[in-house]
C-alpha cells in the first residue's frame, strides 16, 4: 500500500471508531429497553431527534453549548420516556389481540407523532448549531513534525466520542454497582425471580424506558455539533439502533458497544471506498449478514466459548 | 421383526449439559410404550428429539426404516408420526372443528374430505359436541383431548402423547384411557409420557424409565415396578435420613 | 407451637384451568413442612400463590396473623417470606456475589448484607471460591447452592423450597437436604415441595400429600414414610 | 343475500362512472380501491398468516419501478409493468423471504422494515436504472379521463378479493392461520411452515407489486421517496388493516375508505395539512389501545361501547 492509501485507510478507521462510539450510545438505549421489556422501540430514533431539537433550541435561544445541554435534555427525555411507557406502552402490553406485534406498531405511531410535531414546530428545514469549534481539528503533523502521513482528529467528533465514553462508563457503574441497576439487570434476566427478590418490576420497566430515552437523548445532544437536524431523521437512527442490537446480541450492553463500533467502522469504510450514498446499504448488508450467519449476535460467539465445556 | 421406531444412542446437549445421554430403545408396531421418570429426567426432550424439534447431538433415530434424525418436524409428521404437547398448543382463535381440519389437510387437499376426517376424529374422541367452540375457551380436559384429536387426524402410524392425562378429573381420566385403548385397537402405535402411575402401569405393554437423561430401565410394568433402580429414582435413597 | 403460616381454602386457576382446589394447611414456627405429590398435583402452584406470583381466586393466606394474599409479589420478601423457586431461576448473567446481593435489596437485610453473605459462604464454602464467576457457568449443584443462599440473604422467617433436589446427583441431594435441616436448626421455618419423597419425609416434621390439586392426606414425616398409600401413589405398587 | 354482496357491490361500482362524477371524486375512489388492494394483500400475510410486515413499500416500489423502468429504459408501455411485476416481485419476495422468514414476531417485522429501506436507498443510488432521486416520469399518459384507470384498478381489486376469499377458504388459508396461531404446533401437524410462509409472502408481495405498477401508470411519476416510503406506504398498509379489521374480508376495504378520506380531509383543512402524520399516529395509538383487532374485528366490543353510551 502506498502512503496516501494508508493515510486514507487510517483516517477512515478513525472516523469509523468515533462514529461507532456514538452509535454505541444509541444502541445501548435500545438494547436496555429490549432486554427489560422484551419490546422493540421503533420510536427510538425519534426520541433522539427530540433530544437534538432540545439541544438546538437551547443553543439558538439561550446560547447554551450543545455539550452542556446534555444535562438538560437527558432528564427531559427521561420524563418523556417514563410518560410514554406508563400511559401508552404498558396498557397495550396487557391487551389481547390477534397480532402480538401491537406494541411495536404502537411505538411506530408514537414516532410518527413526534416527527410530525417537530415538523409543525420547527418546519422541515435542515438545522444545525453553528458552534465556533465545528471545524476545529488536531493534526498529526502538529505533534509529530516528520510524520510520513497526515491524519486529523476533528475536535467536535472527538469531544462527542469522549462524552459518549463517559456516559457509557457512568451507565456501566449504575448497572453493576447500584441496587437499582442490578434490579434492572435482574428484571431483564428473569422477571419472576426478580419479583421474588422484592424488585418492583413494573417500576423497573418504567425506569428502563426512561433511561433508554435519556441515553438516546444524550446521544442526540452529542450528535448535533456534527450533524444536520431535520424532523424525519429519527427513522434512520431507529434502524441504526436496531441493526446494532441485532449485531451485538439482543439485550446485551457489551454487545451494543461492540455492535456500534463495528457498524461505525463498516459504514465509514463503505462511504470512503464505495460512495457516500451507499453507507446505509452497507449498514443493512451487515444487518442481513448478521441475521443469517450469527443469529445470536456477536456476544453469542463469546458466550458459546465461555459456556462450552 | 423390524422395529417401527428405533432410537440408537441418542444424546442431546444444551450448553454443555446433557439432557439426554446415550438413550437406546426400540418400539414395535401395535405396542403402547410408557415413558416415565422423575421431573427433569429428559422425557419431553426425548419427544422433541424424536419428533424433530431438536436434532440429536449424537446418535440416530429410524422410523419405518427411514432415518428421521435429520428431518424437520413436518416431514416426520408426514411420514406418520404425530405428537401432542405437554403444554397444550391449540390454535386458539380457531374452532375445535377447524383445529382438526388443519390436521386432516395433511393427507388431502379437498375441504370435504378433510372435514369428513375431522368429524370422524371428533366423534372418536368425543369432542363432536364442542366442534363449534373456539378452542381458547375449552376447559383443560377437552383441550388435552383436542391435542389428541389433532394428532390422530394427521393419519399417523405412531403417536407420541406427552402427559395427556395431567390435570384431568377422574371422569375425564377414564374417558381418556378409553380413547387410548381405542387408538391401540385401530392399529396405531403409541408412546406416552405420563405421571399417573396407576394409568401408565395399566395401559402400557412396556415401560422405559429415564433418570438424569439416561435410560435406567426397560421392561414390562411388573418388571419396572420391582426394579430397585426405579424405586430409588422415584422415592430417592434415604441413607442420609 | 404457634401457627405462623395458614392457608385457608385457596383455589388457584392457570388461565381458566383450576390447578388448586380448596386447599388448607398450616405451618408452625420452627417446623419443616413438606408438600409432596406427583407432577401436576399443584405443589409449585401453591408456593407461587403464597409468594404472590399467582393470585388465588378464593381463600386466604395468613402469615404472622396478617393476610398476605392481597400483597404484591415484591412485598412478600418484606414480611419475611423467601421463595427459592423451581429450576433455581438464577440471574445467569450475574456473578455469584451479585446474585446473593439481589437477595438482600431491602431494609435490615440490606444493612446486614456483608454479614449474611459471610454466613452463606460458611454454609457453602464452594461459593466463596466462585463468587466472581457468572452463575450461568456453574454446575447444577453449585447453582442450587446459590439459589438457596440467595433465599437466605433476605433473613426470612419462612423459606420455601421448590424441588431443591431437581436434576442433582444423589450425593448433592444429600448435601442440600443436610443444609435444609441446618437452616431450620438456626431458627427458620421451612416449607418444602419435593418429588424426592423418601428424603423429604425423612427430614420433614409434617407433610401433606397432594393429588390433582387437593390435599388427600397429612401426617408426620415418619408416618407417611411408612404409609402404603404413599408408596402406591408413586409407584402404583 | 350476504353471499351476493360482493357481486352486487361490483355491479354497482361498475356502473358508477355512468352516473358522471367529478374528476376529484373519481381520483379519491381510485385511491380507495388501490389501497384496498394493498390492504387485502397485507392482510393475507399479516392478518391471516401472522407475519407482520413493516416493509410492504419494498414490494410496492419494486412493482412501481418495474413499470417505470420498462417504460423509461426499454420504451415499452408501462402497462406491461403489471404482468412483469409479477415475475420481478416474486423474485424479490423469495430473496426477502429467505432472509426474513427465519425470524419470528417483531424481528420479522423489523427485518422487513430494513428491507424496505435497503431497496429505497438502492433505488436512490442505482441512477443508471432508476434515474435516482429525479424519479421517472411517464410523459405520454394513456388516458386523460380517469374512467379506464378506475376500471383497471377495480378489476385488480375484484380479482384480489376473489383470490383472498378462495385462499382463506382452502387448505392454504387453514395453514396460514395455523401458522399464525402457533408455529410449533403447525410444524408438528405436518405443515411445512417455511414453505407456507413463503407462499403467503409471495402472494402478498405480488398483489402489492401490481398495485405499485398500477400506481406508476396512474400517477405518471415515481421517485424512491414516494414509492418506497416507510410512513406513507408500509405503515399506511398496516394501518388500513389495523383500523378496518385484522383477518377479515371487508376490514381492508373499510380501513382504506377511512384512511383515504381521513388523509384527504386533513390535507384540505388549512393549517392542519402538515399535521396529517400526527393524526395518523394518534389514530393508530387509539386503535391499538381500544380496538386492537380493528373495526370489523372487534364488532362485539364496539357494539358494547355503543350500547353503553346509550344507557347512562
Amino acid at each position: 500500500m502506498t502512503g496516501p492509501q494508508v493515510e486514507v485507510l487510517l483516517q477512515t478507521l478513525i472516523s469509523g471508531l468515533l462514529l461507532g462510539g456514538l452509535y454505541a450510545l444509541i444502541g445501548i438505549g435500545m438494547t436496555l429497553i429490549m432486554g427489560v421489556m422484551k419490546i422493540i422501540n421503533l420510536a427510538h430514533g425519534e426520541l433522539m431527534m427530540v433530544g437534538m431539537y432540545i439541544a438546538y433550541g437551547l443553543f439558538t435561544f439561550f446560547h447554551i453549548d450543545p455539550y452542556l445541554s446534555v444535562i438538560i435534555a437527558a432528564p427531559l427525555l427521561f420524563i418523556l420516556g417514563v410518560l410514554l411507557q406508563k400511559y401508552l406502552i404498558n396498557p397495550v402490553m396487557k391487551v389481547d389481540s390477534i397480532l402480538p406485534e401491537n406494541q411495536v406498531i404502537l411505538t411506530v405511531g408514537i414516532g410518527m407523532v413526534l416527527a410530525n410535531l417537530a415538523t409543525i414546530f420547527f418546519s422541515s428545514d435542515y438545522r444545525s448549531t453553528p458552534v465556533d469549534y465545528a471545524t476545529k481539528a488536531w493534526y498529526l503533523s502538529d505533534v509529530w513534525k516528520s510524520s510520513p502521513i497526515e491524519l486529523s482528529l476533528s475536535f467536535p467528533w472527538t469531544v462527542s466520542f469522549l462524552f459518549s465514553l463517559v456516559i457509557t462508563a457512568g451507565l456501566w457503574f449504575f448497572l453493576t454497582k447500584t441496587d437499582t441497576g442490578k434490579s434492572i439487570r435482574a428484571t431483564a434476566q428473569d422477571n419472576d425471580a426478580a419479583l421474588l427478590m422484592g424488585v418492583h418490576v413494573e417500576k423497573m420497566r418504567v425506569i428502563t424506558f426512561g433511561l433508554g430515552s435519556a441515553l438516546v437523548g444524550a446521544a442526540g445532544c452529542l450528535f448535533i455539533p456534527i450533524y444536520y437536524l431535520y424532523p424525519d431523521l429519527g427513522g434512520q437512527f431507529t434502524l441504526i439502533a436496531f441493526v446494532i442490537t441485532i449485531l451485538g446480541g439482543l439485550g446485551s450492553t457489551v454487545g451494543a458497544i461492540v455492535g456500534g463500533i463495528v457498524l461505525g467502522v463498516f459504514e465509514s469504510l463503505t462511504s470512503t471506498y464505495i460512495g457516500m450514498g451507499w453507507a446505509p446499504v452497507g449498514r443493512f448488508m451487515i444487518f442481513v449478514a448478521a441475521l443469517i450467519f450469527i443469529p445470536g449476535g456477536i456476544t453469542s460467539l463469546f458466550r458459546r466459548k465461555r459456556l462450552g465445556r | 421383526m423390524t422395529p417401527l421406531l428405533e432410537v440408537k444412542g441418542v444424546s442431546r446437549f444444551f450448553g454443555g449439559l446433557a439432557a439426554l445421554s446415550d438413550v437406546t430403545f426400540q418400539l414395535y408396531k401395535g405396542e403402547i410404550l410408557g415413558l416415565i421418570g422423575p421431573n427433569g429426567a429428559g422425557k419431553t426432550t426425548l419427544f422433541n428429539v424424536i419428533n424433530g424439534f431438536y436434532p440429536p447431538s449424537k446418535g440416530e433415530i429410524f422410523f419405518r426404516q427411514q432415518k428421521i434424525s435429520d428431518m424437520q418436524p413436518h416431514r416426520i409428521c408426514k411420514l406418520g408420526m404425530a405428537r401432542t404437547f405437554q403444554v397444550v398448543k391449540p390454535l386458539q382463535r380457531m374452532t375445535v372443528l377447524d383445529n382438526v381440519i388443519v390436521s386432516a389437510y395433511l393427507r388431502t387437499g379437498s375441504r370435504e374430505k378433510a372435514e369428513k376426517t375431522a368429524v370422524e376424529t371428533l366423534h372418536f374422541t368425543g369432542l363432536f359436541e364442542d366442534r363449534y367452540v373456539v378452542s381458547k375457551g375449552l376447559p383443560l380436559g377437552r383441550r388435552k383431548r383436542l391435542e389428541m384429536a389433532r394428532a390422530l387426524a394427521t393419519g399417523p402410524t405412531m403417536i407420541l402423547l406427552d402427559e395427556s392425562f395431567a390435570g384431568l378429573n377422574p371422569t375425564e381420566l377414564n374417558e381418556s384411557i378409553g380413547i387410548i385403548r381405542k387408538i391401540k385397537e385401530s392399529g396405531i402405535t403409541i408412546m406416552i409420557i405420563e405421571h399417573h402411575m396407576k394409568v401408565i402401569m395399566a395401559i402400557s405393554d412396556r415401560i422405559v424409565v429415564l433418570n438424569y437423561g439416561q435410560k435406567i430401565a426397560d421392561g414390562t410394568p411388573e418388571q419396572t415396578r420391582n426394579n430397585p433402580l426405579v424405586v430409588e429414582a422415584y422415592l430417592g435413597d434415604a441413607q442420609n435420613g | 407451637m404457634n401457627g405462623m403460616l395458614a392457608i385457608k381454602g385457596i383455589d388457584v386457576y392457570y388461565d381458566d384451568v383450576q390447578v388448586v382446589l380448596d386447599v388448607s394447611f398450616s405451618v408452625s414456627r420452627g417446623e419443616i413442612v413438606a408438600l409432596i405429590g406427583a407432577n401436576g398435583a399443584g405443589k409449585s402452584t401453591i408456593l407461587k400463590s403464597i409468594s404472590g406470583l399467582i393470585r388465588a381466586s378464593k381463600g386466604e393466606i395468613i402469615f404472622d396473623s396478617r393476610p398476605v394474599h392481597t400483597l404484591e409479589a415484591y412485598h412478600l420478601i418484606d414480611v419475611g417470606i423467601a421463595h427459592v423457586p423451581e429450576a433455581r431461576r438464577l440471574f445467569v448473567e450475574m456473578t455469584v456475589e451479585e446474585n446473593l446481593d439481589m437477595g438482600s435489596l431491602k431494609g435490615d437485610a440490606r444493612k446486614h448484607r456483608a454479614k449474611t453473605r459471610e454466613m452463606v459462604y460458611e454454609l457453602f464454602p464452594r461459593l466463596r471460591e466462585r463468587r466472581r464467576q457468572l452463575t450461568g457457568t456453574l454446575s447444577g449443584g453449585e447453582q442450587q447452592m446459590v439459589a438457596i443462599g440467595r433465599g437466605l440473604m433476605s433473613k426470612p422467617a419462612l423459606i420455601m423450597f421448590d424441588e431443591p433436589s431437581l436434576g442433582l446427583a444423589p450425593i448433592l441431594v444429600r448435601e442440600i437436604f443436610a443444609v435444609i435441616k441446618k437452616i431450620r436448626s438456626e431458627g427458620m421455618t421451612v416449607l418444602i415441595v419435593e418429588q424426592n419423597v423418601k428424603q423429604t419425609l425423612a427430614i420433614a416434621d409434617r407433610a401433606y400429600v397432594l393429588e390433582n390439586g387437593q390435599i388427600v392426606m397429612e401426617g408426620t414425616g415418619e408416618s407417611l414414610l411408612n404409609n402404603e398409600h404413599v408408596k402406591k401413589a408413586y409407584l402404583g405398587v | 343475500m350476504k353471499k351476493y354482496l360482493p357481486l352486487i357491490l361490483m355491479g354497482l361500482l361498475a356502473m358508477l362512472p355512468l352516473v358522471g362524477i367529478n374528476t376529484y371524486l373519481m381520483h379519491i375512489i381510485i385511491l380507495v380501491i388501490m389501497w384496498s388492494v394493498i390492504g387485502m394483500s397485507w392482510n393475507l400475510l399479516g392478518g391471516y398468516c401472522g407475519q407482520v410486515s413493516f416493509g410492504h413499500a419494498a414490494f410496492f416500489g419494486v412493482g412501481a419501478y418495474t413499470a417505470g423502468i420498462l417504460y423509461n429504459k426499454f420504451q415499452i408501455s408501462a402497462w406491461w409493468g403489471l404482468p412483469a411485476s409479477i415475475v420481478f416481485v416474486t423474485g424479490f419476495a423469495l430473496v426477502i423471504g429467505y432472509i426474513c422468514l427465519r425470524l419470528r414476531g417483531p424481528f420479522f417485522a423489523l427485518a422487513t422494515l430494513a428491507m424496505g429501506v435497503i431497496l429505497r436507498v438502492t433505488a436512490e443510488n442505482l441512477s443508471f436504472l432508476t434515474e435516482g432521486d429525479l424519479g421517472i416520469m411517464i410523459r405520454e399518459r394513456t388516458w386523460v379521463d380517469k374512467t379506464w384507470y378506475y376500471y383497471i384498478i377495480l378489476l385488480i381489486a375484484a380479482c384480489t378479493f376473489y383470490l383472498v376469499k378462495k385462499v382463506i377458504g382452502s387448505k392454504l388459508g387453514y395453514y396460514f392461520v395455523a401458522i399464525r396461531e402457533d408455529q410449533d404446533a403447525a410444524e408438528s401437524l405436518g405443515i411445512n411452515t417455511t414453505l407456507y410462509k413463503t407462499i403467503a409472502l409471495c402472494l402478498s408481495a405480488v398483489i402489492t407489486g401490481m398495485a405499485g405498477a398500477f400506481y406508476t401508470n396512474y400517477m405518471g411519476y415515481i421517485d424512491p421517496k414516494v414509492v418506497f416510503a416507510l410512513h406513507d406506504i408500509s405503515i399506511v398498509a398496516i394501518m388500513i388493516v389495523m383500523v378496518g379489521g385484522v383477518a377479515t374480508f371487508w376490514g381492508p376495504v373499510i380501513g382504506s375508505i377511512i384512511m383515504v378520506l381521513l388523509a384527504e380531509g386533513i390535507r384540505s383543512i388549512p393549517n392542519l395539512g402538515a399535521a396529517h402524520h400526527s393524526f395518523f399516529g394518534v389514530l393508530l395509538i387509539v386503535i391499538i389501545i381500544f380496538l386492537p383487532n380493528g373495526i370489523m374485528g372487534d364488532n362485539p366490543k364496539l357494539k358494547k361501547i355503543l350500547r353503553w353510551g346509550r344507557t347512562p
